[in-house]
């Protein structure tokens, strides 16, 4: 056992410890457990889900670039009644056992994501909370995600806050973050996640095609770490609601520059492919750099950067 | 809980890795408890060391199994770096891969006479599914396509597995009949007698072998190929389009009904 | 010789080839000439100078991260004057040999830039053409760089514009392209240069500080390129004028992707500290993958893609 | 023009690359040209294979090089992910880095007597140095750092070069005086009859010698390190504040008149 209290309380998510998983590198949880006791995390965070199933993106969906990989998977999802059918059980289980289960909530405009939340709050009462998912780059109908302005942001935030008590958090794309940010808070979220998928392109040059269905897609993996660190910080100094840090998470120290950057959880993503069990591995890590440091809380290092 | 994937992470040793046609190699790993539970049509994920900027896995089926020697045989095509780098791991390299993983081919009950049609580096799966036909007492014709006689694999193989016929194509007429294997294979589902078709290649290949088995009304399994990320249903970027939705081709396939593969 | 004729015009600039050199990683060329033949290229950017000189930030001013390097140089620049002592008659040399100057213009303020162009214009009768670097990220006094909005970046090039006729491009921060690019393109500029470094931060969990003397830097090389390829796409699409791709290309195939994706030329970068002769090599690819897609002269690939 | 950087791309093959100290290897290269116009202090950048995520060339003085071997010896730390990997470069493997670069040690005419203190992994460039002054007849003391015995390098180098005198400190008493090198350095230099000193180390302990050096107005030079990105003059990512502005290490550096640096 660690000698450092790893608890955290994330926008009124108890986790027992700060590792999450980013929304659609996870499936539902029970795809990991072959893999490891996903119990040992401190969060989950389901794939989006909408209140109608959503087939996705017609193939290919997925691309490696240097240093990641790029998708247009395009929120494929079974809608928030496939979830609970298939895989409610379990999460209800995963949630006694204390791992918090975040699900993220998709839409395509305000109304859709009031009707996705209301059925998340009505039929799964072993969710923690509730992450919007206001930001896929693969989703936007000919423009850019409505979570990409701070009016757009506020207009889904006011008309999901009303539906549920439970802590509401937003997923966020890596756009002017800390004015988007004070938006949020001021409309009443718990929580942030920073950040979604950057936007790119990987064209295959004989072809002259893109490589995805798709002109864009979403890119995840280290190449997004250091801008992902920086935007966090940028968000933590600019609301005081908490911060979980998401983008190119692969190792303990990668978690710790998010927490020293200001974040309070930390979401393991495209790691998950690479090695099925690095979210534990990656736990460890931030609990022996954690001990390393001489606390005795990780609550003394969240934010703890000087400069 | 729904059923999770049956992978388990697996080290493995590299046994021997050499090239067996031009550009293809065949590669034969090390991994006692993967020998065991792996079963024709199913894949494994291969994490390739040596390029630290590129970090997926390589999904590859597998040729044959030997649960005696816990030896796995992939037979599989440099196509890129990371099929290149997989080309460079010599006898005694170890690495870990991610398997079994996925569906793999349902032979009827009493199918009778089976055929295989595959194209391509579509031959190991083909194959594997040829040995355990052999070993069950199904009859079976074979048809294969390749770009050139340089690049075919497997001819041998199927006519030691005694094979009915082996009927041979290539785009360039360098071995065998000139033109595509689905020749040849819509002229014996023409024929009549087929109980099971099962094929593996590139799509538009699979298409027409689907088109003409559903034509004269024998059911036909298709194995798939998709980017993948993660290999055990965890990403949805592997779906396949279905008649009943989208589903993921490393948790209901690779291997699929063709009738219900929207081609 | 290449049976692909390779020359373009960007933006009133004759180039003879699309390979241009990204400004503060290729000094003022000279540096280069014991690599290769700079002139060879088809234009070089010269690193940002000011009217007066500037002392840039404190060390460290780099570090290396996955799949790129994050620098915090902060402009250090001889100014105006220095550049032409010491640099002048090099590059009216390598003028005179047909590889365009693009010298590039910094500042803190519209004044600031107003100043060092007028300076620009009058003592270098050899440049081709100006670059106005709007979106340094290692500069910006106390927020964004002034580049980072529609109105801040009109303002520049509006006091910029009547100062010279030759070709006035501009540099972009990789935020808000298109509404930027169509601000940029109201007020005159006749080219656009995307991107610039995006900030990141990298954090040294063991010291608490950031690996540079700054919180935050800018980050360059292949980490970049995905997210360079899909802005220069989406400016090209925006606008009118002509623009020059930036972003982590290290081979042909990178250059060939901003070519397809809309760019008229195509900056070297971070790859000239790798091999300093990569710009050439990255040239050679190019023409070799022009003449493998069968085409008879360079421009008819610009913004080829097919979606 | 102004003079661009001497450095040029020489590729080069490992002759030898051996542990001389915990975590400290000495790499004997063959680059014949490189050994012929290298120069003490000066540098080279090498691109270090192994991790394509890791782009940048590693920066390192050499220890001492033999025009007619045509080799050249570096002395390095292990303190990374570049210096791990070039450690693991054995006997016969290859790479490319561009050098000589940068401005050496500027030996005062008839300088007399000299000082050379180093610290840690400074001590290579310091001995590079200490051979030219044995060949040149001009006398040196030695004043040696290390943080720990087992850390220690270069002492009977230093001796076999004809050192009147190597003072040897380590941080924690493991050998010689428990304490800094710059200790014995100011006390000799108290004592008079230098013309030089050069040093190379630790930034603090640099500092420290050229504030003894100049109280004792005796010049010194000392060799900086910054972190490189191109090693030829065209980034300015590896400025020194001196007294006459921000001046590249790579061109007009590493080594730098002491009583320029800010330090
Ligand atoms: C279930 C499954 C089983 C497979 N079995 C075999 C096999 O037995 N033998 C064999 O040689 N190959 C097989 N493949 C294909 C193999 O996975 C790809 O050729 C390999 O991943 C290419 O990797 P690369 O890094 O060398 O090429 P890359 O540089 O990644 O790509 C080279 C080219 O191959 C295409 N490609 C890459 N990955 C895939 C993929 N997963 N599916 C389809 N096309 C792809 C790319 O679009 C590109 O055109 C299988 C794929 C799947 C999904
Ligand atoms: C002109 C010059 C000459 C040098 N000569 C020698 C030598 O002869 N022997 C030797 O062992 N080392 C020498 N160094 C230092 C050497 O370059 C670094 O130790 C090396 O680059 C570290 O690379 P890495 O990838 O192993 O470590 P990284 O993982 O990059 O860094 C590990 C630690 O070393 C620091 N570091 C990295 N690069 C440098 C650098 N360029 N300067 C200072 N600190 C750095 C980092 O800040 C970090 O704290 C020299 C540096 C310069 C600039
Ligand atoms: C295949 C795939 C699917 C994703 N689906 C979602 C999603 O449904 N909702 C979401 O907010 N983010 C989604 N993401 C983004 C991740 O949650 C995460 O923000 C991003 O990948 C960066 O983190 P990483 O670098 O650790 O992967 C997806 C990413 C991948 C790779
Ligand atoms: C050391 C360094 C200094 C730079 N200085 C400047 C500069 O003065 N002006 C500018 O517009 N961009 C500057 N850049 C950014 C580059 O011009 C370029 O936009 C960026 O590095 C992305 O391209 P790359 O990935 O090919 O390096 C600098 C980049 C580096 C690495
Ligand atoms: S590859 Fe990830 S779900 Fe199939
Ligand atoms: S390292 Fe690039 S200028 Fe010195």
């Amino acid at each position: 056992m660690s000698k450092v209290s790893m608890a955290v309380d994330f926008a009124g998510i108890s986790m027992k410890n700060p590792i999450n998983t980013a929304s659609g590198t996870f499936g539902f949880g029970w795809q990991f457990e072959n893999f490891f006791d996903v119990s040992r995390l401190g969060a989950i965070t389901t794939k989006g889900c909408a209140s109608e199933p959503w087939p996705g993106n017609p193939k290919p969906r997925m691309t490696e670039v240097r240093g990641g990989m790029m998708n247009s998977v395009g929120l494929q999802n079974p809608g928030v009644r496939g979830l609970v059918a298939e895989s409610g059980d379990y999460l209800a289980d995963l949630a006694s056992k204390g791992t918090a289960v975040i699900c993220q909530v998709a839409g395509h405009s305000t109304e859709e994501y009031v009707a996705a939340l209301e059925l998340f709050e009505e039929l799964c009462p072993w969710a923690a909370g509730f992450e919007l998912n206001v930001s896929c780059p693969n989703i936007a109908a000919g423009g850019a995600a409505c979570g990409s302005t701070p009016e757009g942001a506020a207009e889904v935030m006011r008309a999901c806050r009303p539906i549920t008590k439970r802590p509401l958090l937003v997923k966020m794309a890596p756009v002017r973050l800390p004015e988007i940010a004070r938006a949020l808070e001021a409309e009443g979220a718990d929580g942030l996640t920073v950040i979604n998928s950057i936007p790119g392109m990987a064209i295959d040059v004989h072809t002259r095609r893109s490589k995805l269905s798709k002109p864009t897609g979403g890119l995840s993996g280290p190449l997004l770490h250091p801008i992902a660190v920086r935007m966090v910080w940028e968000v933590a100094r600019a609301v005081d609601i908490p911060v979980c840090g998401v983008g190119g998470v692969m190792t303990g120290e990668d978690a710790a520059e998010f927490i020293l950057a200001g974040a309070t959880a930390v979401s393991v993503g495209m790691s998950n492919f690479v090695d099925p069990a690095s979210s534990v591995r990656i736990l460890e890590e931030l609990e022996a750099w954690a001990e390393s440091q001489g606390v005795s809380d990780i609550n003394e290092l969240i934010g703890a950067l000087e400069c | 809980m729904p059923t999770p994937s049956p992978a388990r992470k697996h080290t493995f040793t590299v046994v021997s890795n050499d090239e067996i046609a031009d550009g293809i190699f065949s590669l034969v790993i090390s991994a006692p408890e993967l020998a065991r539970a792996i079963k024709p049509g199913q894949f494994v994920n291969i994490a390739v060391p040596g390029n630290a900027m590129s970090l997926l896995r390589v999904p590859l089926s597998y040729e044959s199994a030997d649960p005696e020697a816990g030896t796995v045989t992939i037979w599989y095509a440099v196509v890129g770096d990371g099929t290149r780098r997989l080309s460079q791991m010599g006898a005694g390299s170890t690495s870990d891969l991610l398997g079994p993983g996925g569906r793999g081919w349902t032979v009827p009950e009493g199918c009778g006479r089976a055929l295989l049609v595959a194209g391509g580096i579509g031959v190991p799966p083909v194959l594997c599914l040829a040995r355990e036909l052999a070993s069950a007492g199904i009859a079976f014709d074979v048809c294969l396509g390749s770009a050139t006689a340089g690049k075919l694999v497997g001819v041998e193989d199927f006519k030691r597995l005694g094979a009915a016929s082996v009927s041979i194509c290539t785009d360039d007429g360098s071995e065998g009949h000139c033109g595509f294997c689905t020749d040849p294979a819509s002229e014996l589902l023409a024929q009549g007698g087929y109980g099971y078709v099962a094929t593996c290649g590139p799509e538009p290949m699979m298409a027409k072998v689907a088109a003409a088995s559903a034509d004269a009304g024998v059911p036909c399994e298709a194995s798939l190929e998709r980017m993948m990320s993660c290999g055990f249903g965890a990403c949805a970027t592997c779906a396949v389009e279905t008649t009943g939705g989208m589903k993921g081709a490393c948790m209901c396939g690779p291997v699929f009904d063709a009738k219900e593969v929207v081609w």
